[in-house]
């Protein structure tokens, strides 16, 4: 347990840290992206990285993703371990060839002989009205791709077992850090995700889900941004005597499919929640596997909280509108209940 | 020499610059003590023009209404020059239901079909669009031309490479207009770009290409007239490089900590609306009294603009849930 | 009912039939892409196109993919009626951005003002040892994001009437060709494709699925070159007694979500064949439909046979082993009814 | 004068084309009489380099084991003049478990981590991860290159612009090769290039750029020599154009409709192998005994890549499931 001496941290802070204590113990990691140097990343992910590690670990390109993000696939063939910074992931389509056809292929068409130790980072979410191309999270589609692993902290203790695991891995990991946990101070940031974070370095192994609220009546599963609003939700329906389960995926590929099917046995009844798109998507994957091995255990519908297959509106009342919220967790759940 | 001409430039540089500061202020409304992007009447990221008038002015004066313009994440100074309706464009920006898009687009997603005027926050993604709407123009056998304006950063964009390639297959009417304000957020040009100016880049495409220098409104007139003429004409596509400075940081609440000592004093020293004024002064054409008489008009203009995005009604939600597709 | 005399067509030649119809109907219809010219297509899609409307309306593009998509947004946002052909769908990843960011939301951020009557079609699917890079499906990663339409026909009927709907149609619509269904000659076609196509234009509404096998048994629910392997699938199980039910869903946007029901609702079981990846995509939004608005209805398990989120490796056993095929259809609807 | 090298470069085109000739034979059988693209001991796409010697082989004559080649969808030749195993090289094409990827990879997707050469289906896609392998080079200090091969097709993709730019921002030890075989496809150079020159682009990005004509091995060892060499000195990165041509079709089964009439005939009268030969006749390294030895040689060496290839066993399908991931 955290005691009050404990060292709290923000994400962004955290991720920093894991960054540059890893770059201490490996020569070989180098950090490369747009902004990431002087600046420190427009998220703050790569903040005194520049200043401890100097220009040639720390380095600002070009912006052209295809070709910083594909000279991680040569790099990481010949002994680097890039980490490469993509800002928002929302424009991974000037670069998805490099990422999902050669990046996320080459170990399994090389037969093994090619293994690609690259971390590729980037910005997800919304919540700050930064419209249709600087708010989506995407995740869906990356993990519908084979090869590449998927990690999506939730609060700064995870981010940095997660950086430091995804570092170490000796496959091709993209880390999406979600801007509304990152606790920037210039941006909205749920406080639950700034929590104690130890000073050493740990890791976390990628693709366990952590139970983050025990509960028997109805399992909340849901990953990144949402985590902390399940809870909160979970919270308000704890007053009504309703024990939500929140499940956070932490990792969508591997996905840890034992830790729903689990839940989902123990509640019988289920709500994903999901800030990426609804339909082919995480939503419907997490169903489908309990559609496939837990069928018997569901007392009722599953039921889906994502966004509704629009394009991110601009306005606030319309951005509202599609993200889930605490207060349509708390309804839906108890719709199921009802 | 064609004195309204110089003067509607001038009129539109002003409007522009009050625009932005005004921008720059209700923007950073209910965004203090701690700056808060999330917060206040314009929410989102935000990307100003002040100082960048020369480029969209001298470009836009060139163009009619039936041409065809793509905008980059930084569109105000285009938007503005290329004839958008302030009012709602400001609308759009305050997520009103009157606004260009009823508030589902913002301020980097502009769009005015009427102006034939749209706008990408991808870098480099207005290049490709750009070349198709000319395609579409020399199809139709009109002597309608299309301009793509970017940053100097989006010229790294492969996007670039590929629509100057294929524009100058096509004999696309299209020119590109690359915006050089030194910098791509915090990396300057020269950390982003491996030679020293864009415009030689043409040659990879055997098309025209022409750097103007000083960030000067009169020598972006002379260049885009030339330009934009040959398009007109039939002579295909060509790229203008232009430099120019931005007076505020990459966005608001940039700390712009990537800044060298002094550069940003010296861009307000050289600022292109006050060397436009004092050249128009010296060749008689505006007096003082006429400096406050626009001034004045455009601080109307743009307050009336604020006023009627202010008062305009939020968007109905539901409205989110409806559009993706035309009928 | 088709006559002993009717004309049969190949894909192929549906396709291009209907590309030409409607290039003779509407003079803004163009095509553009990589050897649609005299080449006529790699899969033949524009055979004939170019003789007779010439380089102007048929158009060789360089090999650059974001260039000429992207220019098909301007060009509909002035008038034309754009088809272009990404070649195989495997290269999406050099220009998604444009089609997914903008050509996708242009009329959603745009309210409307702007509308981008554009064909994009390509060829999907494998069979013939291709490998990794051009062997795939990838339609439920473009189903994942709003603002496509999604289109895949199983047979020349289905691919003239919906060619042409897609032309008509004022959005953007990616057309996927399976070559495997083309009946090209040079490679292995299933001949279930080839069928009547009448010589006058007609239209398919996109957004219908297709019962093409009626059943009460079970519910074999697919798309695409899947179609006639699970159309072979029902009648070895009609053999045993079993009566299966084959859905095409035909489109995946927008998705026939109440054929699906309907099918599940009569049959009670459900198997999704799919040649896409299996997570995160098609089988399991089908899979989480039924989970949401049938469930009661659902006496077994859902079943979903799909590439199993491996590259599709090249060697001819290997790829036999990752595609479903009629034997696992099959087995698996046997399975769910033992 | 080096005769040994000569010689060398002279066996391993023979063995180039030896082996693309014999492999069109084989992935003819079982595909008559109706060609069957799926059939036969070798399926699927099938793209040939015939013709195409000189590049390889000029190129390759400067490159070490260690040093890095990215190749694109026509790699026999590239992979040969590399060093990339012939008898596990040709199990990958015949989809066997001895293959360089137990099968899993096939013609256009051959990777050997020993010669560093890997392969891309995509095309362009091997210039950033060239860029990235001489980046790692020159950080650990060594003088190792990587060499990024790609068609001249390939030059009009996005891929081309970034990654020569940022390979000169980096000043990293790379050499960017077009093979410049005037087709993409059944596009001509015409069609999809806007200048006649891809080398002339070389100038966008600050660095040298050479067009070597002729399709002659001797004038791209030249040109191969300094480049590479200057590229392991620091000199950073630059870009040849090798005009050359492919004697086969796109690939096996292309009909080659778009080709001009008598095209093929010249590029066979002009047989690269053919001209060094004489030329090494004529400078007297090379006899009418010591062709045919060395034809013997490479005949013998390729019927063994065959047969192992052949012999080899099928890989288990429970393979296809596992390898996704490095444990
Ligand atoms: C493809 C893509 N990469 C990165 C970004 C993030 N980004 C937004 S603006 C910008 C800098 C653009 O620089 P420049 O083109 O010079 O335009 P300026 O901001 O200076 O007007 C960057 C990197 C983006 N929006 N799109
Ligand atoms: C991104 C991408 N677009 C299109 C293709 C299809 N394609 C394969 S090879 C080829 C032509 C390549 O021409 P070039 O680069 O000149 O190489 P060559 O075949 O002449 O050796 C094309 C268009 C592809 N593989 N990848
Ligand atoms: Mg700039
Ligand atoms: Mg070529």
């Amino acid at each position: 347990m955290a005691t009050e001496t404990m060292r709290k941290l923000t994400m962004a802070r955290a991720i920093s840290e894991a960054l540059a204590q890893e770059m201490e113990r490996d020569p070989r990691v180098l950090v490369w992206g747009e902004d990431v140097g002087v600046y420190g990343g427009i998220f703050g992910a790569t903040q005194g990285l520049y200043t401890r590690f100097g220009p040639d670990r720390v380095i600002d390109t070009p912006i052209s993703e295809s070709a910083f993000i594909g000279a991680a696939i040569g790099a990481s063939a010949e002994g680097l371990r890039p980490v490469v910074e993509l800002m928002f992931v929302d424009f991974f389509g000037v670069a998805m060839d490099q990422i999902y056809n050669h990046l996320a292929k080459n170990h399994y068409m090389s037969g093994g002989q090619f293994t690609h130790p690259v971390v590729l980072m980037c910005a997800v979410g919304g919540g700050y009205n930064d419209a249709a191309q600087h708010s989506q999270t995407l995740w869906g589609l990356f993990a519908h791709v084979p090869g590449l692993k998927i990690v999506v902290p939730s609060n700064a203790y995870d981010a940095k077992g997660l950086m430091i695991s995804a570092i170490r891995d000796d496959n091709p990991v993209m880390y999406f850090f979600h801007k509304g946990l990152m606790g920037l101070g210039w941006m909205p940031s749920d406080d639950l995700a700034e929590v104690h974070v130890p000073e050493e370095p740990y890791t976390i192994p990628i693709g366990q889900a952590n139970v983050v609220v025990e509960g028997a009546d109805i399992s909340l599963v849901t990953i990144g941004a949402t985590v902390p609003r399940a809870v909160r939700a979970a919270r308000q329906l704890a007053a009504d005597g309703i024990r939500a389960e929140v499940v956070d995926l932490r990792t969508l590929v591997p996905l840890d499919k034992e830790a729903v099917l689990t839940s989902v046995r123990k509640t019988h009844r289920l709500v994903i929640i999901d800030e990426d798109y609804r339909s082919f998507g995480m939503s419907g994957e997490i169903a489908a596997i309990c559609a496939e091995e837990a069928l018997d255990f569901l007392e009722a519908p599953i039921r889906r909280l994502a966004v509704p297959d629009v394009p991110i509106p601009y306005a606030r009342p319309l951005e509202q509108a599609v993200y889930p919220s605490v207060e349509s967790i708390v309804q839906t759940a108890r719709e199921l209940l009802g | 020499m064609d004195t309204q001409r110089y003067l509607s430039m001038y009129r539109t540089m002003c409007l522009i610059r009050r625009y932005e500061d005004r921008l720059a202020e209700v923007y950073a409304e209910g965004k203090s003590p701690l700056f808060n992007i999330a917060a206040g009447p314009v929410p989102g990221e935000m990307h100003l023009a002040a100082g960048q008038e020369p480029v969209a002015v001298g470009v836009c004066a060139h163009l009619r209404p039936d041409d065809a313009v793509t905008a980059p994440h930084r569109p105000h100074h285009i938007a503005i020059a290329k004839g958008v309706d302030l009012k709602r464009m400001t609308a759009e920006i305050f997520g009103k239901a009157a606004g260009l898009s009823g508030g589902k687009g913002g301020h980097m997603h502009l769009f005015d079909a009427a102006a034939h005027f749209s706008c990408s926050g991808i870098v480099g993604a207005g290049f490709p669009p750009a070349v198709g709407a000319a395609l579409a123009f020399r199809r139709s056998g009109s002597d309608r031309v299309a301009v793509a304006f970017a940053g100097e950063g989006a010229a790294n964009q492969g996007t670039f490479h590929e629509s100057l390639n294929l524009a100058a297959l096509w004999k696309a009417p299209v020119v590109f207009v690359i915006e050089d304000n030194h910098y791509a957020i915090s990396v300057p040009k020269g950390v982003s770009t491996a030679i020293a100016q864009n415009s030689d880049r043409a040659a990879s495409y055997g098309i025209p290409g022409t750097y103007v220098a000083g960030n000067d409104v009169l020598a972006v007139d002379e260049a885009a007239r030339e330009a934009i003429a040959r398009a007109r004409a039939g002579g295909g596509p060509c790229l203008l490089e232009i430099d120019t400075t931005r007076l505020y940081g990459h966005f608001q609440g940039d700390p712009e900590v990537y800044l060298k000592a002094g550069e940003k004093e010296e861009w307000r020293r050289k600022d292109p609306i006050l060397r436009f004024e004092r050249w128009l002064a010296d060749h008689g054409i505006l007096d003082a009294e006429g400096v406050a008489r626009i001034r004045d008009e455009v601080a109307a203009e743009v307050e009336e603009a604020i006023r009627f995005a202010r008062e305009a009604p939020d968007p109905d939600p539901r409205s989110a849930f409806v559009g993706v597709f035309a009928e």
